[in-house]
Parts: structure tokens; sequence; C-alpha cells
């Protein structure tokens, strides 16, 4: 049953793989969103069942066959559920629904077979990722980790005749290469320190094991799984390839860039958080790398022009925010943060993406404004995804952003608390940036009402110009340049669901200090605390024969803080609103002050809107020696003249002695026959002399 | 004994001179029939040994069939003479070193030879010495060969299909 | 008669046919010679097998005799196809490795 | 040493064997002669003519005419024959027809109404491996007629050489399977035996001859025997429209006459070799034993009539006819006879 939940997506990839380009779209697109859906529905039954155990015991497990074996290692293809991968399930299935169904609308201006194409890929990405969270060892995982890779290559290099998407993937794909090698790294340490993979046994291994005070082999194994997930989930330094990933469809963005894949790295630390657990100084190096993600992308955010790329720096941001979570420990926090953002950022996508598709493909700020009007489905989706982000208080974001930094205030962490409320205002303010030049004010759009081209849009196609999502252009046959017209109805459902989902996803884990019970930590901390207690509760019966007592490690009496925690969100809260209100200010109120401000501080803007210089940097220090190094070294130097040179050299040396055999090999029978014979005299020779 | 010695002594002799004659002759067809006068040699020799089993089939397979092939190829191909053209006489094979060395090879396996069958002890015995009434019984060399031979004999059977293929193959005329 | 007399007459018949494949220039001759040279062998076979007191000798001339009726139809094939191609039966007319 | 030789010369079985030898060789050429008359006056009977009838009493005398004319008729040999060959082939031809009757029993072991001390059987030679032996001496035949063709120096002859050479290693395969099967239901490679094999009746009338059990196997042999002595219709080595007369077309005299005579022995040698096979040899009723050999010509007779009437009956084949009867049909019917013949005799525990 549990195997189904994956292997319905890769039903689904292998007839739209091999049968796509015969069945017309509506078959392909309805039954990839049939079999997310139906997977959907067994994952909801799976997880209700789950629900339905003792708390302590929460795990199903299916060992498929056996992987491997040598010797006394042996490795299953297993796949688990408890609780943290619930949440997960949950997440890719459900929001992976909703945006297979809104690409059958937003993708309907393909060809059959490319049409057919997409949606191979988008299941197949959903079953990799399923597998990556359903996956009961590191190898399973890495299967699925290196699957999604895969299709992200694929799915951001969708429209492959463009060079900047196939650049973009080839980026994508390179960067993340540099992070699963580390993760394949991390992986052999494992096997080689754990003799095992599964993720229940190292968990008790661990356990035993003293914290690490110095830097030692948990340390190792765990800074190298980050490495992975700093390339999977984009964070310093292995970020840049995310918001170049924007050149894939939209709902590729939502649903891989956004709602699941990324956020990979993040599940991955949760998963294993009793290793990171032993290991405090890779968990500060995660905390402060989230930390700093968190600002710096946040700052880029703010300066950017294409609709897509804001949220890609938004995107990056919030993973910043939840490896902080896992860095200060707060593994319930970073998960609920994971399991929020997936609704709003989703949905702020396929907003963006329902903003593209109204505009034919304009993805450039500058070039909208006031479609408030034209588009209101979008426009109120938008706005709520966008408080929500912002922690405006009673919406998902608020209750997870403000999680976070109360746990990250409370374990001490005072400075990183202070970049988080910093990283939160700038979150509001982009955020209301982006809401305010492309819903409010005047109308820049191409076939707006006449005159209200400003100049702001004259000086406009910047480094990445609005024509990155040239493909997109092509919707402007059959339309015309009519009105913006709001998104068609499996849009709209998708948006509005979204919408409800960043309102009210929240509320599953009101904290204490709110009145609330905290569902969600309660349900995950089992997970995160407790290690061997769900060994045997496959079998309800042997539930009892329970080694030790699942209690959590540290108790915290949730009132005890009630009172700080209060303080804490309120002052989220006034900032959050203060974002907004700049961004108010700054943006539709006032749009000269910017203007000024980057006049003012040109180093600083430039800086700004060329993020940081970092791919630029990387292409000096990383990419253009490899290239010299490359071509010189190993091309002109190693290849050319060591493998070439032997290559030439075997085949002189053949030839060579060729000329002499050649002497024997005449073709002439009686030399044969002459060889035959002094052969014949040497053997007997030898038998009589013996 | 002096009726075997005869025999021997005269069988051997049509071999021999049979067998030189075949290298001899220049004409191939006289080559053929030569060889088929020493295999009537050969037979003889096989009766003489108590194998006339042996003789019959030498008879029937080599100078009935073999034979017959190759007078049928040298008839077919009507190309008796040998030719020694000026490429063939300047082969490596024919240089003074080389004829040479194969001279020096000759005599050193003669030499190795003779020096065998002079060490040799037994050689002095009748060959008729064990006395077997069953020697020459088709019978008993049936039940040998369909035993102890039977994965030979199959082998055998396998490599005649091959080699009639091959024949098949080789001789038809290409279809251009 | 003594073993050593066939087995003189038998090596006396293989040098006759191995001179003959050095000394001829006919593929059809050198084919001869070598059946020369297997008859020989032949009889040396009948000889020990007759010594013995065993029929296996003359099994073994059996198979001889078969190898030697596979090796004579696929020769004179062969001998056939390469006329066709050179008009010659010269052993040195087809040393080259392809044509 | 010579009274000793003179003792074993004048012996009455000496003598006996001689007598028998004499028999064969003689009776084999009137054979001959009788077989000239017999088919001109046969063909003339199937064509409604008289045939000879002007020498001596209806013709009779006409072979001795034709053996005369033969002798004195100028022997021709064309310039560019191979001489030595050309004189040979006839020369092997008939004596390889002379030497296969040689192991053929044509009657019972006799004492010749005791003039003998012990009785002898009646033929040339009793060779354990009769049937090979003349299977053997039949395939040398071959080489007279390839010889004659090619040594003629003549187109015609080359072409009948070569077609006979072809027909007869075609037809061999087929004839050796008719012999094995016999041989393995009598379980003995000697004439003798096997004939002695067929002994006895069935049901008490039926003859234990091998023709009823082996009725596939005697069409095969028939066609085989006929194909080998290169008989219409399969005499396509002399065959007159095509090929002048084949490869005796330079022929003439006395080595056309060998020709002529070895291909009437050998006719004579095939029908003894079948009644032997499958007609019970010397085996019948009514005739005692000691007078069996009267059965055995009245068989061969019957054979050798059997032999002219084919001849004037049926017409020739075309030559890829002839290989595809050859190898297409009585090659596998042979095979398969063989195999059933085998399974019939393990299953009656036969031999």
């Amino acid at each position: 049953m549990l195997a189904l939940i994956p292997l319905l997506p890769f039903g689904g990839f292998l007839v739209n793989a091999f049968l796509g380009k015969r069945l017309p779209k509506s078959v392909s697109g309805g039954l990839a969103t049939l079999m997310m859906v139906l997977s959907f529905a067994i994952a909801l039954m799976q997880v209700l069942a789950l629900a339905g155990m003792p708390a302590e015991s929460r795990q199903i497990n299916q060992t498929l066959f056996t992987w491997l074996t040598a010797g006394d290692f042996s490795l299953d293809l297993a796949l688990r559920l408890d609780a943290l991968s619930a949440v997960m399930i949950l997440v890719v299935t459900g929001i992976g629904s909703l945006i297979h169904l809104y690409s059958t609308s937003y993708m309907h201006e393909e060809t059959d077979a490319e049409f057919a194409r997409f949606f191979s890929y988008l299941n197949l990405f959903c079953f990799f990722m399923l597998m990556l969270v359903l996956g009961a060892n590191f190898l399973v995982m890495f299967v699925g980790w290196e699957g999604v890779g895969l299709c992200s290559y694929l799915l951001i290099g969708y429209y492959y005749e463009k060079k900047s998407a196939s650049d973009a993937a080839n980026k994508a794909f390179i960067v993340n290469r540099v992070g699963d090698f580390a993760f394949i790294l991390g992986t052999l340490l494992t096997v080689v320190t754990f003799n095992s993979l599964d993720f229940n046994t190292i968990a008790m291994a661990v356990k035993a094991m003293p914290e690490e005070a110095a830097f030692g082999t948990l340390s190792l194994i765990t800074l190298l799984l980050f490495i992975g997930a700093t390339g999977k989930s984009a964070q310093i330094p292995l970020y840049v390839w995310l918001p170049d990933a924007m050149e894939g469809p939209t709902p590729v963005s939502a649903l891989i860039h956004a709602a699941t894949m990324v956020t990979a790295g993040v599940y991955m630390i949760g998963r294993n958080a009793m290793l990171f657990e032993h290991a405090p100084m890779t968990l500060h190096i995660v905390a402060i790398i989230g930390a700093a993600t968190a600002l710096f992308a946040g700052t880029i955010g703010l300066v950017q022009n294409d609709i897509k790329r804001v949220l890609a720096y938004s995107t990056v941001s919030q993973l910043g925010y939840m490896f902080l979570a896992m860095g200060v420990g707060a593994y319930g926090a970073g998960i609920f943060h994971l399991y929020t953002h997936a609704f709003f950022k989703a949905c702020l996508f396929l907003g963006s993406g329902a903003v593209i598709h109204a505009l034919h493909g304009e993805q450039d700020i500058r070039n909208m404004g006031g479609l408030k009007k034209y588009i209101p489905v979008t426009y109120w989706t938008f706005v709520i995804a966008s408080v929500a982000i912002a922690g405006v208080p009673l919406l998902s974001g608020f209750f997870s952003k403000d999680e976070i930094l109360f746990e990250t205030f409370l374990e001490g962490h005072q400075v990183l608390w202070g970049i988080g409320i910093l990283t939160s205002l700038l979150t509001a303010t982009y955020m209301f940036r982006l809401v305010h030049l492309t819903f409010h004010g005047e109308e820049r759009f191409h076939g707006a009402p006449a005159g209200a081209e400003t100049a702001a849009a004259g000086a406009h196609h910047a480094a990445h110009g609005h024509d990155a999502h040239a493909h997109d252009t092509h919707h402007d046959h059959g339309h015309g340049h009519g009105k913006p017209h709001d998104a068609p109805w499996p849009m709209a459902a998708a948006l509005i669901v979204l919408a409800v989902g960043s309102i009210v996803a929240g509320y599953v884990n009101i904290p204490h200090a709110l009145g609330g019970h905290a569902g969600l930590h309660e349900w995950l901390t089992p997970v995160f605390n407790v290690t061997n207690c769900g060994e045997v509760s496959t079998t309800g019966e042997l539930a009892g024969m329970m080694l030790e007592p699942c209690t959590p490690v540290e108790e915290r009496n949730p009132e005890e803080h009630a009172g700080l925690e209060l303080t804490l969100m309120l002052v989220s809260s006034l900032i959050a609103i203060a974002g907004i209100g700049l961004a108010t200010y700054l943006w539709l109120k006032h749009r000269e002050i910017p203007a000024r401000l980057a006049a003012q501080y040109p180093g600083v803007h430039r800086l700004l809107l060329n993020k940081y210089y970092v791919d630029e940097v990387y292409d000096a220090t990383i990419v253009q020696p490899i290239k010299v190094v490359s071509t010189e070294g190993l091309w002109r130097g190693f290849d050319v003249k060591v493998v070439d040179g032997a290559v030439n050299g075997a085949g002189y040396l053949v030839s060579g002695f060729s000329i002499v055999l050649r002497l024997l090999q005449n073709g002439s029978v009686k030399t044969y026959a002459a060889s035959i014979f002094a052969g014949a005299v040497a053997v007997l020779a030898y038998y009589l002399w013996r | 004994m002096a009726t075997d010695a005869l025999l021997f002594y005269s069988f051997a002799a049509v071999t021999v001179i049979g067998s030189l004659m075949v290298v001899t002759q220049k004409n191939p067809v006289y080559s053929v029939l030569s060889l088929i006068a020493s295999f009537f040699g050969l037979a003889g020799l096989y009766v003489v040994l108590e194998a006339p089993f042996v003789a019959v089939a030498q008879i029937i397979i080599y100078a009935g069939a073999i034979m017959v092939l190759f007078l049928f190829t040298v008839m077919l191909l009507n190309a008796p003479r040998e030719d020694a053209a000026e490429w063939d006489r300047s082969h490596p094979l024919y240089r003074p070193m080389a004829v040479r060395i194969g001279a020096a090879l000759a005599v050193l396996l003669a030499l190795e030879l003779g020096w065998a069958l002079s060490r040799a002890t037994d050689l002095g015995g009748a060959v008729n010495a064990v006395e077997n009434p069953t020697i020459s019984s088709v019978t008993l060399l049936g039940e040998v060969l369909f035993t102890r031979y039977m994965f030979a004999f199959e082998v055998t059977s396998i490599l005649i299909i091959a080699a009639m293929v091959g024949a098949v193959v080789l001789a038809r005329k290409r279809e251009e | 008669m003594p073993l050593g007399h066939y087995l003189v007459l038998s090596g006396l018949l293989f040098a006759i046919g191995t001179a003959g494949v050095f000394l001829r220039r006919n593929l059809i001759t050198l084919l001869l010679s070598v059946e020369i040279m297997l008859n020989a062998v032949n009889l040396a076979f009948v000889a020990f097998g007759r010594v013995q007191g065993t029929v296996d000798g003359q099994i073994i001339t059996f198979f001889v005799m078969t190898v030697a009726a596979a090796e004579a139809a696929v020769g004179l094939a062969l001998v056939i196809a390469l006329f066709r191609h050179r008009e010659s039966l010269n052993p040195e007319a087809f040393t080259s490795l392809k044509w | 040493m010579i009274s000793g030789f003179i003792d074993l010369m004048t012996s009455p079985m000496t003598i006996a064997y001689m007598v028998i030898v004499g028999i064969v060789f003689g009776g084999l050429q009137i054979m001959a002669a009788v077989m000239v008359y017999a088919e001109r006056k046969v063909a003339a009977f199937m064509q409604q003519r008289v045939g000879p009838y002007r020498v001596g009493p209806q013709g009779l005398l006409q072979p001795v005419a034709d053996i005369l004319k033969l002798f004195f008729k100028e022997e021709l040999r064309p310039k560019a024959a191979d001489a030595f060959l050309f004189s040979l082939a006839p020369i092997i031809s008939v004596t390889a027809a002379y030497l296969a009757f040689a192991p053929i029993p044509f009657g019972a072991p006799t004492d010749f109404f005791g003039l003998l001390p012990e009785k002898i059987a009646i033929q040339v030679a009793d060779v354990n491996v009769a049937i090979l032996v003349i299977f053997a001496v039949a395939s040398m035949g071959v080489y007279g007629i390839v010889l004659a063709g090619w040594a003629s120096n003549s187109k015609y002859s080359l072409l009948g050489g070569l077609r006979s050479s072809a027909q007869m290693i075609s037809y061999e395969l087929a004839y050796g399977m008719a012999l094995a099967t016999v041989v393995m239901m009598a379980g003995s490679l000697s004439l003798r035996e096997i004939v002695d094999a067929q002994q006895g009746y069935w049901f008490g009338f039926i003859p234990q001859w091998y023709i009823f059990p082996q009725l596939i196997g005697f069409f095969v042999f028939a066609c085989a025997g006929i194909a080998e002595t290169n008989r219409a219709p399969f005499d396509f080595p002399e065959a007159e429209q095509e090929l002048v007369a084949g490869y005796h077309t330079e022929y003439s005299s006395m080595r056309f006459a060998m020709f002529f005579m070895a291909e009437y022995i050998n006719m004579v040698t095939v029908s003894a070799v079948a009644t032997n096979l499958y007609l019970g040899g010397w085996h019948g009723p009514f005739i005692p034993p000691e007078y069996g050999w009267i059965w055995f010509v009245i068989k061969l007779a019957i054979l050798l009539f059997i032999y002219l009437w084919l001849r004037w009956t049926l017409p020739r084949f075309r030559y890829d006819q002839l290989m595809a009867f050859g190898w297409k049909v009585l090659l596998p019917l042979a095979t398969i006879n063989l195999l059933l013949t085998a399974a019939g005799v393990l299953y009656f525990g036969g031999y």
C-alpha cells in the first residue's frame, strides 16, 4: 500500500513517456493529475492509519526486496512512513495534485507530445520525491535525491531550445552535483561508521554516543550531509542555481523550486535529527548559514525586477529560515515552516504564473501595475499569500516564522534572532513591493490604456529582461492584445485552495502561548527525540516490547516562556506590519524615493541588483580556472599528449611489431607448413632429449 | 611367414611407388590415379593386419568417394599444369637460405626419428603376436565405436555437417 | 612382420607426403599429399592396434577418414572458389589476406 | 615342393574352385552376349518389330556376329587423347565389373553329388564383408567412365564423364543405405548368411524374402542400382541425344566392346545382388535345395528382363531431375527406411 504512493505517479510517468505522443492533452494531463490525486488519497489513508497508532510507535514499514548484500552488510529497498514523512507526503501529493491541475491549464498551448513530456517529467519528479521522503535508508533516499535532481534538470531545461533555459538546467545540475558528491561521501562515511544505512538503526546507534565536543566523525558526516543539503536546498554557497531555475515553466517553479524539492535538505536534516543533535558544531554552522542565507537572499530580493526572481530569492530566504530553525535544534519549527511555506510559496508562484499568463509572458514588474481590477482572483490569492509570508498575525506564516524566531531566541542565539527579525522586515517589504508594483498603481503593461505608459517602464529590460520567459509569449497567438484576463478555472481552483491553505495551515500548530496545544509539534516530537520505540511498531502486539520509554530528551514547560513568546510575537508582528507599511510608502505612495535612494547609493544598489556579484565571483574563481585547467592542462596537455600519445604509441608499437610478424603471416600456405614442420621437429626434439 | 612377408613387401611397394608417383607426376589426373593405386596397396596392408573392414572402408571412402571428388575437381577445373611464374620462383621459400634451412630441418627430423626408432625396444615383435580372433570382427568394431567412442562419433557427425554446409556455400556461384 | 617395418613404411609415406606439400605448386597435388600423410598415420594406427590386439586403432582410422572426407570436401570447394578468382592453382597466388 | 603344388592343384577342391571361377567368368561373358541379343529382341517386341532374325535361327547367332564385328574393327584413338589413360579406362571398367561378381554366391553349398569330399560354396570368394566388397568394387567402375571421358579429350566425353561421376556419387549414398537396412535385418555382411536368413515361410506360404518387409528398401535399391549401371532412365553419361554417345564417343572396336560388356555385366551383378538381398537368393519352393541355383537363375532372369523392360518403356529424366530425385527423394526415403528398420529390429528383437 505504501509503495503505491510513489508507484502511481511512476505509472503515470510510464504511460506519458511511452504513449504520450499519441494521447490527446486531456488524456495525458488528466491521467497525470488523476495519478497524483489517487496518490494523495492513498497518502491520506495511510496517514490516518498512522494517526490511529500510539504516538510512540507511529511507523509503517514496507520492505519491497533486499537490494544488495555484501558480507554482513545488507540493504533493503524499504519504505517507511512516520510522522515526519507523513507531513512530507501530504505536502508533496497534495500540493503536487493542485499544481498538476494548474498545469493542465497553464501548459495547454503546448503540442500533444510536449504536453505529455511535461507531465511525464512532473510525474517522475513526484515519484522520486516520494521515494526520497519515504525511503527508510540513505540509499533509497539518495535514489530519490538524485532522481529529483534529474527531474529538476529536465524541467528547468524543458524549453531546451532556449539557450538560457538549457544553461540554467546545466547550472542547476552541476551545482547540485557538488552537493550530491558531499552527500555521497557523507553516506559512505555513515556506512563505514555504523555499518548500516537505515535511519532507525543509525539513530539508535548515535543515541548511545556522547555529544561530540570537538570536530569528529559525526560532525564530518553531518557537515557532508549538510553540504549536500545546501546544494539541494539552495543555501550559501550553492544557492546560485535556484534563481536561474526560474527558466522552467512556472508550475515547475512552484512545485519543485518552492514547495517540495528544495525542502529536501531540510527534511533530510529533520530525518537525521539525532545525528545532527550529536554534532553541535555542525548545527552551529547550519544555523549560521541559514540565517546568513535568509538575510542575504532577502536583500537581493528587494531590488529584483523579475516577478519570478523575486519569489526565487524569497524562497532561498525562507529556506534559510528553515535551516536556521534546524540549526538551533527547533526541528519541529523548521518542518512547520516548510509545511506552511509550501502553501503560500506555491500559491505565490502559481499566482505569478497567472499574472504572466494574463500578460502573455510578461515577467518584469516594471511593466505591470494596476492589474488588480483585471484579475481579481489572482490578486486576492496573491495578497493572501503575501500577507501570510510576511508574517501578519493569524495567518500560517506568522505561526511558523514566529516559532522559529522564538526558538532561536530561546536557545540563546540573540544575534541570529536579530538577523531573523531583519529578514522578516525585508520579507514583508519585498513581498509588498511586488504586490504594489504588480497589482496597484498605474497600468504599465503592453496594451494598457493609452498614456499609462510611464518613464519607469521605459527604463526597463535590465540584465534579465522580461523575455526570460520567451516561450510564454507564444500565448499571444489567438489571444491578441486584449485586456488581461483572469485565470481559467483549473488555475483559479488551485490558487484558491492554496490561498485558503495559506490562511489555515498554521492552525494545526497554535503555540501554547496562544492557548493552542501545538498539534504538529506533538505529532513530530517522537520522530526527533525518540529512536528505538518505533522499531517494532508495524505489528501492533509488539508495541509493548519497547526497549525504553519514548520520552523527550528535555522536557520544556510550555507555560514557562509564555510571556517571552508573546512579547516576541508582538515584536515580529509589528515588524511585519512595519515592513508592509514601508513597502506601501516607498513603492505605492512615493515611488520617487526608491529611485532617489538608488541614485544616492549607486554602489549598494548595483551590488544588490547584481546579486552581490556572486555568479561573477564563482565564474572567476571556479568556472574559469576549471576551464583553463581543462583546456590547457587536461585537453591540450593530458589528453593530447598523454592519452593520444599512448593510443598512437600503441598503434605505432603494433604496426612496428606487425612489420616483423608480417614476415611470418605472409599468406603463403607453404610457409605455414614450414613453420608447422619446424614445430614438429622441435616438439620431437624436446621429447627425445627430455 | 613367408607369405606374410611377401604380401607385406608387395603391398608396401605398391603403396610407396604409388605415393611417390603422386608427388612426382606433373599431371594431377595421374597423381590422383597413383594415389588410388597407393590406397589399394594400403587396403592390402590392412587386410594383412587383419582389419578387413578398414580395408574395405579405405576403398569405399577414399578410393570410391574422396578420390572421385578429386578427380571430379581436376576435370572440372581442367587446369592441370603447374604454373611456376617468376613471382613464384622468387618466393622467399625458394631462396637458397630458406632451402638450406629446410634441408637442415629435414635432416634433423630424420635423425630424430632414427634415434627414436633405435631407442624403441619392442619393435622387433611381430604385429600379430597377440592372438585375437575377434580383431577383424565388424561386430566388435561396431560395438566399440558406438559405446566407447560414442562422443567422438557424434562430434564427427557435426563436423561432417559443417563441412557439407561449408562446401556448398563455398562452391556456390555468387549471384552477382 | 615386425611392427618396426610398418612404422618405417608409415614414416616413409609421411615423408613422401610432406615432400609433396613442400615441392609441389598445385593446390590439388598439395591436398593429395596431405591425404598421403593422413594415410601414413592411419597405417601406424592400425598397426599399433593390431599389436595391442584391440580395435581402437581401426576406429581412430575411421575418424581420420571422416575428417579426411570433410577436409577434402571443404578443401576442394575452396580450390574451386579460388580458381574462379585467379585462374591459377598455385598456392602462392593466394597469399594476399583479402581481395 | 613341386609335387605338393601339383597335389594341391589336382585336389578335387582346387579343381572345383577352378571350375566355379571358370563358370563365373565364362558365364558372365555369355550372359553379356545373351543380354545383347535379349535387349534387341525385347526392344523389337516392345516396338512391334521382329528384331534380329537373319543370323542363325531366330537371329540367335547375332551376338557372335556382333563380337566378330567389334574384333575386326579398327582401333581408333584421337591424337590429343592421353594414350595411357585412354587404354586404361575400359580395362578398369571391365575389371571392376568382373570383380564385383566375385563375392556373389548363386547356390547353396554343395558337394556336387558326392564328387567332392566336402561341401563348397558356389561362389568365387566367400568374404565376410561381401556386401562392402561389392560396394567398393562397384564404386571403382566409375573411374573407368570418368577416365574415358577425360582421356578422350572431347567435350562430349568429358561431360559424360563428369555426369557419370556426379550421378554415381549421388546414388551411391542411397544404394549404401538400402544395403545397410538388409544388413541390419540379417545381422551379417556375408551374402551367404543374408540369403540363408531368408529361408522359410511366413504363415506357411509367404517366403521370408526381404522384399516383403523391405519394399521401400527394394525400391530404393532398384532405382539406385539402375542409376549405378547407367541404364535408362538414368543413362546420362551416354545420353545419345545430348552427348552423342557420352563417355565412349571416341571409342571403337574392342575398347568399346569392353565398356559394352561392363555395362551388361554390371546389370547382371546388380540383379544378382538384388536377388540375394531381397528375393531369397537360391531359396524357393518346389525345387530341392541342391538345385537352388535354378531358382537363382530364374530370379536373375526376371530382374534382367525388368531392366530391359524399363529401358524401353521409360523416357530419360532431365539432368536436374535426376539429381533432385537422388538427393531429395531416394536419400530421405532410404534414411527413413533405415530408421524404421532399426526401430523394427530393436522391437522385434532381431539382430
